[in-house]
């Protein structure tokens, strides 16, 4: 098919997005340049101190006591920050973060804070009025008063600074999927390897044809927010086209209603495009219920009754992925599986003929459809992953001299 | 003009929350959050397509007298007792969904407990059977391959029970080690490989590239 | 003498647990009763839980500040146009606005949660400080290998074939080790149901007839 | 012949053999031997050796149905331990799927085996609050504000031992049974903001991160899954003859028998595989044998 100058506006407008971005968040970011909060919570905290006996202990007044704009928010909020005293733990000493609107201003509490934090976001402020912060020390009855900040105010910013790392990784991925389906349209043939799952589908769907037995294609039990359903759609639609041709008995039972609605207009349009819509029944995909074991038990009993010659196990599944697996191996069905759940993967590695890992099940229709668009999305894909590697090498190394600044790169939140 | 709106949708819609993954600017971030509102009410509204084929298929099995019809009628009667006290609750008919102030059920919350609960209860219980039957069969030292599979496997079973540390407490150390370190290695290389793909695919999918879940024919 | 609702627990445990043996007829009626009653039970919760509280309560209480759901609704009522033909095909934009927004959601948790912080967790220092270092070289290794069986640009020979090798052997190992953890949960799960049925079901009954 | 015959063993042989291995020693009680782990022997001896008459624990449910067959027989162990001491408790419940009906059914039934017990004097419970980490910073203080009645209704001020219980500094121990994030909460914000001491009874999935908070010293003990709690119920049996009575009652599920069940069910497992590859290998050497 002619190249649509419609996908190409599509890429260059997201393209354009992108770089439009980068400078106004590389500016933002001057603006704002302090990292971001962290989750209050004393996970790494030590073991609570018992509260220092004596009430005659002084507590030591708080230093470097600072209050800004928290960055990378919506705005209403300001976050304070100070250095805590290095006896705090032992003192068993408390903080009391005091607020008003000048630095001799008439100070009310906002909140009161144990020994161990040294940081406080200040929630639900309006944008633009100006704030002071005080912090009190406290131990037993005595306290300890803090210098007041300097006037701030609170604001909505552009740009989480927290995230570049993965603006970068978006636009390092994007650019390299994007240059290669560029790259595929122009003509350059593309190598993907073989993916013995991939190979089976057509002597799956043949064998159902000669049998004069039924292919079940179960397209996983999650809606069409999840990207492995999508997947498994599109592999749906190059199984339907080879049931239309080979006139095969299909039938797709659904647990989402939304993949149910989506997997109609995929099956419909591949008989079509088979040029046998002749063919097409409207139970051939069938809703069965919301509750994943009760769809799973229709399932495995139409399984045991009907005795499919294939069985597709194709997208997201979860516990039930052995209890359908297990029957379609019983009743002696070639049977082909594919998610990205890790947790799921043993299951269908023991119970199914061939099985799509992780990244397979998303290459799949590329690989099935072999349309050089597809293709170069898997080489783009494949060139971030050569990246990654790198990156890891140079981390891994980097680290082991004692240098983190690649592994910080990487999670910078 | 039925190909491209579809299309440009789904383009705009995709862009709304990675935009607004980086830019926490107020009106950004309400447009994504009501964008997601609005979703969950349609995932709602899906519900009925589904259960309006459900009597459609069942009533046709019934109508023609095809095999097994007699259970399609105990699938509806499921349908219509369930579905009626659960609507019915929800504007407040039979006290609600859930139990009664006073501590007895509604008749929703009795079908739930004393119907629904054990099936799904049971369905879910017969894995435990289905793992020893597949073990049995697929943990076989065929190759080299499937016997670093069915050591794992023994070895971490072996682990997991008081026998095996009485044999030897290398059995439970062993399992620690396998889940935390090899396992998890495996894990996070398929994460990520997954990770890619499954980006990847959304890619395709704003840029319009996927589109057979709309089923308008596949690439161009 | 246990209760109807004990009586009726029973009953349908016991039809599910005959499907081990063989599909009989009491299977076949627990399963599709179950199917439409757990339809049922969703219309309930769905009413009660998705469209009451984010649709109808916000609309009749505050409509000036929440007319925008009609559009939520809107898109709702679109995905029925599929029964009218004239006009099925708008039943698409619903289905497209979905799928898009989530697949933008998706993309973003996948690149930004799930990639960036397990390739930065796995740099892991290899400086020798005992055997914990070794350990490292394992996770390292593992994940380095099962990246490169990902990799679809190249055959699997030579030193790419035997990377993937090693690759495939640390899956194998992660599949039999979850295999094996899992089963003990599986169990808890099958006492649950045969607690049940022995200690509330069989034994009152029998009690009574002994 | 015959070996071929084992390779294809019908699949409802191994289902008869698990069955008979989960049914039987729910029957029959046997008692495989366990070994005691430090984590549980360190939350038995905070509660034998370092509570005395009077003192109140505080027992959260923080788990569902699904998990009941794991954590409630921790639940029942702890509270039949401590009323064995005259130990006071109160019980709340913050998990949102079940964690109430189980708090109701466990104290019931243990309750019932120790008939000197009173409501309101000995043991309380205060019901379910949404919001379950919200509820335990705020519980710190004034638990009266969190649960301003008990499960009844009644106003916690009419309750005669919450009187003296205002917040985390009158109870000398909170015991956790959780199957989610709860449980950590109690550990890594109850303990480490509020200091008071916890021992979480997790299900066997979630134990290994548990690990890392008692290493820090942010739990005084760890009952790990099933295999925790018969280890926990090993000990108060050997400590309290009377409680060896009860748990020997016919009919009672204990976790004691929970992990026969897992024992056995797992070696029926492991002999199956053994057993498949013995076949197979011995198969395999044949042909070779006549070729």
């Amino acid at each position: 098919m002619p190249v649509s100058s419609r996908n190409r506006v599509f890429c260059l407008s997201l393209a354009a997005v992108l770089l439009a971005v980068i400078p106004l968040l590389v500016f933002s970011a001057r603006v704002d340049g302090q990292p971001p909060p962290e989750q209050t919570g004393a996970a790494g905290a030590a073991e609570a101190a018992p509260v220092a006996e004596s009430a005659a202990v002084q507590p030591p007044v708080v230093e470097g006591l600072t209050a800004a704009d928290t960055p990378g928010d919506e705005g209403g909020s300001m976050t304070v920050k100070w250095t805590e005293p290095s006896d705090a733990a032992q003192l068993g000493l408390k903080y009391k973060v005091m607020r008003a609107d000048s630095p001799d201003g008439q100070y009310a509490e906002v909140c009161e804070l144990a020994a161990g934090e040294s940081k406080y976001m200040d929630a639900g402020l309006t944008d633009g009025k100006q704030y002071c912060y005080k912090v009190l020390s406290v131990v037993g009855p005595s306290v300890a008063e803090s210098t007041p900040t300097l006037p701030a105010f609170p604001r909505g910013n552009w740009f989480r600074m927290f995230r570049l790392n993965a603006l970068v990784l978006l636009i390092v991925f994007s650019g390299s999927v994007l240059f290669y389906i560029a790259r595929a349209r122009g003509g350059k043939p593309m190598y993907i390897r073989k993916i013995a799952g991939l190979n089976a589908v057509d002597e799956a769907v043949g064998r159902a044809t000669e049998m004069g037995k039924k292919i079940l294609y179960i397209p996983g039990i999650m809606s069409i927010d999840e990207i492995q359903t999508i997947a498994s759609l599109a592999i749906l639609g190059h199984v339907a086209k080879l049931s239309a041709q080979y006139n095969a008995d299909l039938e797709v039972p659904n647990k989402d209603p939304l993949t149910f609605a989506s997997a109609q207009e995929t099956v419909k349009e591949a008989y079509l495009e088979a040029g046998r819509p002749d063919l097409y029944r409207e139970e051939m995909v069938n809703y069965v219920t919301y509750d994943q074991f009760a769809y799973t038990a229709s399932v495995t009993g139409k399984m045991v009754r009907e005795k499919p010659a294939a069985n597709f196990l194709i997208g997201s599944f979860y516990a039930e992925s052995l209890l359908l697996a297990e029957t379609g191996q019983s009743v002696g069905a070639i049977q082909i599986s594919g998610t990205a759940e890790v947790a799921q993967l043993p299951f269908f590695v023991v119970a199914c003929d061939y099985t799509l890992i992780g990244e397979e099940l998303y290459a799949a229709s590329a690989y099935l459809s072999r349309e050089p668009v597809l293709m170069g999305s898997i080489k783009g894909q494949d060139l971030t992953k050569l990246l990654l590697m790198l990156a890891l090498g140079l981390g891994v190394i980097l680290e082991s001299f004692g240098l983190t600044y690649v592994k910080d790169a990487f999670r910078m939140q | 003009m039925r190909k491209q709106v579809p299309l440009l949708l789904t383009f705009f819609a995709g862009m709304i929350p990675i935009i607004a993954l980086f830019v926490p600017e107020r009106h950004v971030s309400t447009v994504s959050t009501t964008l997601d509102s609005w979703l969950i009410i349609v995932a709602g509204f899906a519900l009925l397509l589904g259960v309006v084929n459900v009597i459609q298929m069942n009533t046709n099995k019934i109508k023609r007298k095809s095999s097994g019809w007699p259970y399609a009628i105990v699938l509806l009667a499921g349908l219509a007792v369930m579905g009626f006290f659960g609507f019915a609750g929800a504007f407040g008919g039979f006290g609600g969904i859930a139990t009664r102030p006073d501590g007895s059920s509604t008749p929703f919350d009795w079908m739930y407990q004393h119907a629904f609960l054990p099936l799904q209860g049971t369905m879910f219980a017969l894995l435990a059977f289905f793992m020893a039957s597949a073990s049995y069969r697929a943990f076989r030292a065929r190759n080299v391959e499937a016997t670093i599979l069915l050591v794992a496997a023994l070895i971490v079973m072996f682990g997991r029970i008081p026998f095996g540390e009485m044999v030897t407490k290398w059995f439970p150390l062993t399992t620690e080690w396998i889940m935390a370190r090899p396992n998890m290695a495996a894990q996070r290389g398929i994460m990520i490989g997954a990770g890619l793909g499954a980006a990847s695919m959304a890619l395709r999918v704003i840029v319009g590239i996927e589109r057979s879940y709309l089923g308008l024919g596949k690439g161009e | 003498m246990p209760g109807l609702g004990t009586w009726l627990a029973a009953f349908f445990t016991l039809c599910m647990l005959s499907f081990l043996y063989k599909d009989n007829p009491f299977f076949r009626i627990a399963e599709s009763f179950f199917a439409g009653l757990s339809l049922g039970y969703y219309i309930g919760i769905v009413a009660n839980q998705t469209i009451k509280p984010n649709l109808v309560l916000p609309l009749m209480n505050e409509f000036s500040t929440n007319w925008h759901l009609l559009f939520a609704g809107g898109l709702g009522v679109m995905l029925y146009f599929r029964y009218i033909k004239r006009v099925a095909w708008v039943s698409r934009w619903a289905l497209a606005v979905y799928v898009g927004y989530y697949v933008g959601v998706n993309m973003m948790q996948k690149l930004h949660g799930e990639v960036l912080p397990q390739v930065g967790d796995t740099m892991l220092s290899l400086s020798w400080h005992g055997i914990g270092t070794l350990w490292n070289l394992v996770m390292v290794v593992g994940v380095l290998s099962v990246l490169i069986y990902f990799y679809f640009s190249a055959e699997h020979k030579g030193a790419v074939g035997g990377i993937s090798r090693v690759g495939i052997w640390f899956l194998m190992i992660s599949f039999g080790a979850a295999f094996g953890y899992t089963v003990m949960g599986r169990i808890s799960l099958l006492i649950g149901r045969m607690v049940f049925l022995v200690n509330e079901w069989a034994r009152p009954l029998i009690g009574l007839i002994t | 012949m015959n070996l071929e015959r084992i390779m294809q063993v019908d699949r409802r042989i191994i289902y008869l053999f698990v069955a008979a291995g989960t049914i039987l020693p729910i029957i029959f009680v046997i008692g495989l031997p366990v070994s005691i782990t430090p984590p549980v022997q360190m939350a038995f001896d905070r509660i034998e050796n370092q509570l005395k008459e009077g003192d109140v624990v505080l027992v959260s449910f923080d788990y569902g149905p699904s998990s009941a067959p794991e954590n409630a027989p921790m639940a029942d162990a702890f509270l039949r331990h401590c009323f064995s001491k005259h130990i006071k408790v109160v019980v709340i419940a913050l998990y949102p799927l079940g964690g109430l009906s189980e708090a109701v059914s466990e104290l019931n039934k243990v309750v019932a085996e120790f008939p000197d017990l009173e409501y309101g004097v000995d043991y309380v419970n205060l019901g379910y609050k949404d919001g379950a980490q919200a509820a335990m910073r705020k519980m710190n203080e004034n638990i009266h504000e969190v649960f301003p009645t008990d499960v009844r209704g009644t106003p916690l001020s009419q309750i005669p031992m919450m009187k003296d219980v205002r917040n985390y500094a009158d109870i000398k121990l909170c015991i956790t049974l959780a199957t989610g994030i709860i449980g950590e909460w109690w550990a890594n914000l109850v303990n480490a903001q509020f200091g008071l001491p916890v021992i979480v009874g997790p299900t066997a999935v979630s134990a290994p991160k548990y690990y890392a908070y008692l290493e820090a010293k942010q739990m005084v003990g760890l009952l790990g899954g099933l295999k925790g709690a018969s280890e926990y119920e090993r000990l108060v049996v050997n400590k309290y003859p009377h409680l060896a009575e009860v748990y020997a009652t016919p009919g009672m599920y204990t976790a004691t028998k929970g992990m026969d069940v897992q024992s056995i069910v797992h070696l029926i497992m492991i002999a199956f595989i053994v057993l498949g590859n013995v076949v197979y290998f011995t198969g395999k050497r044949k042909p070779r044998k006549a070729a």
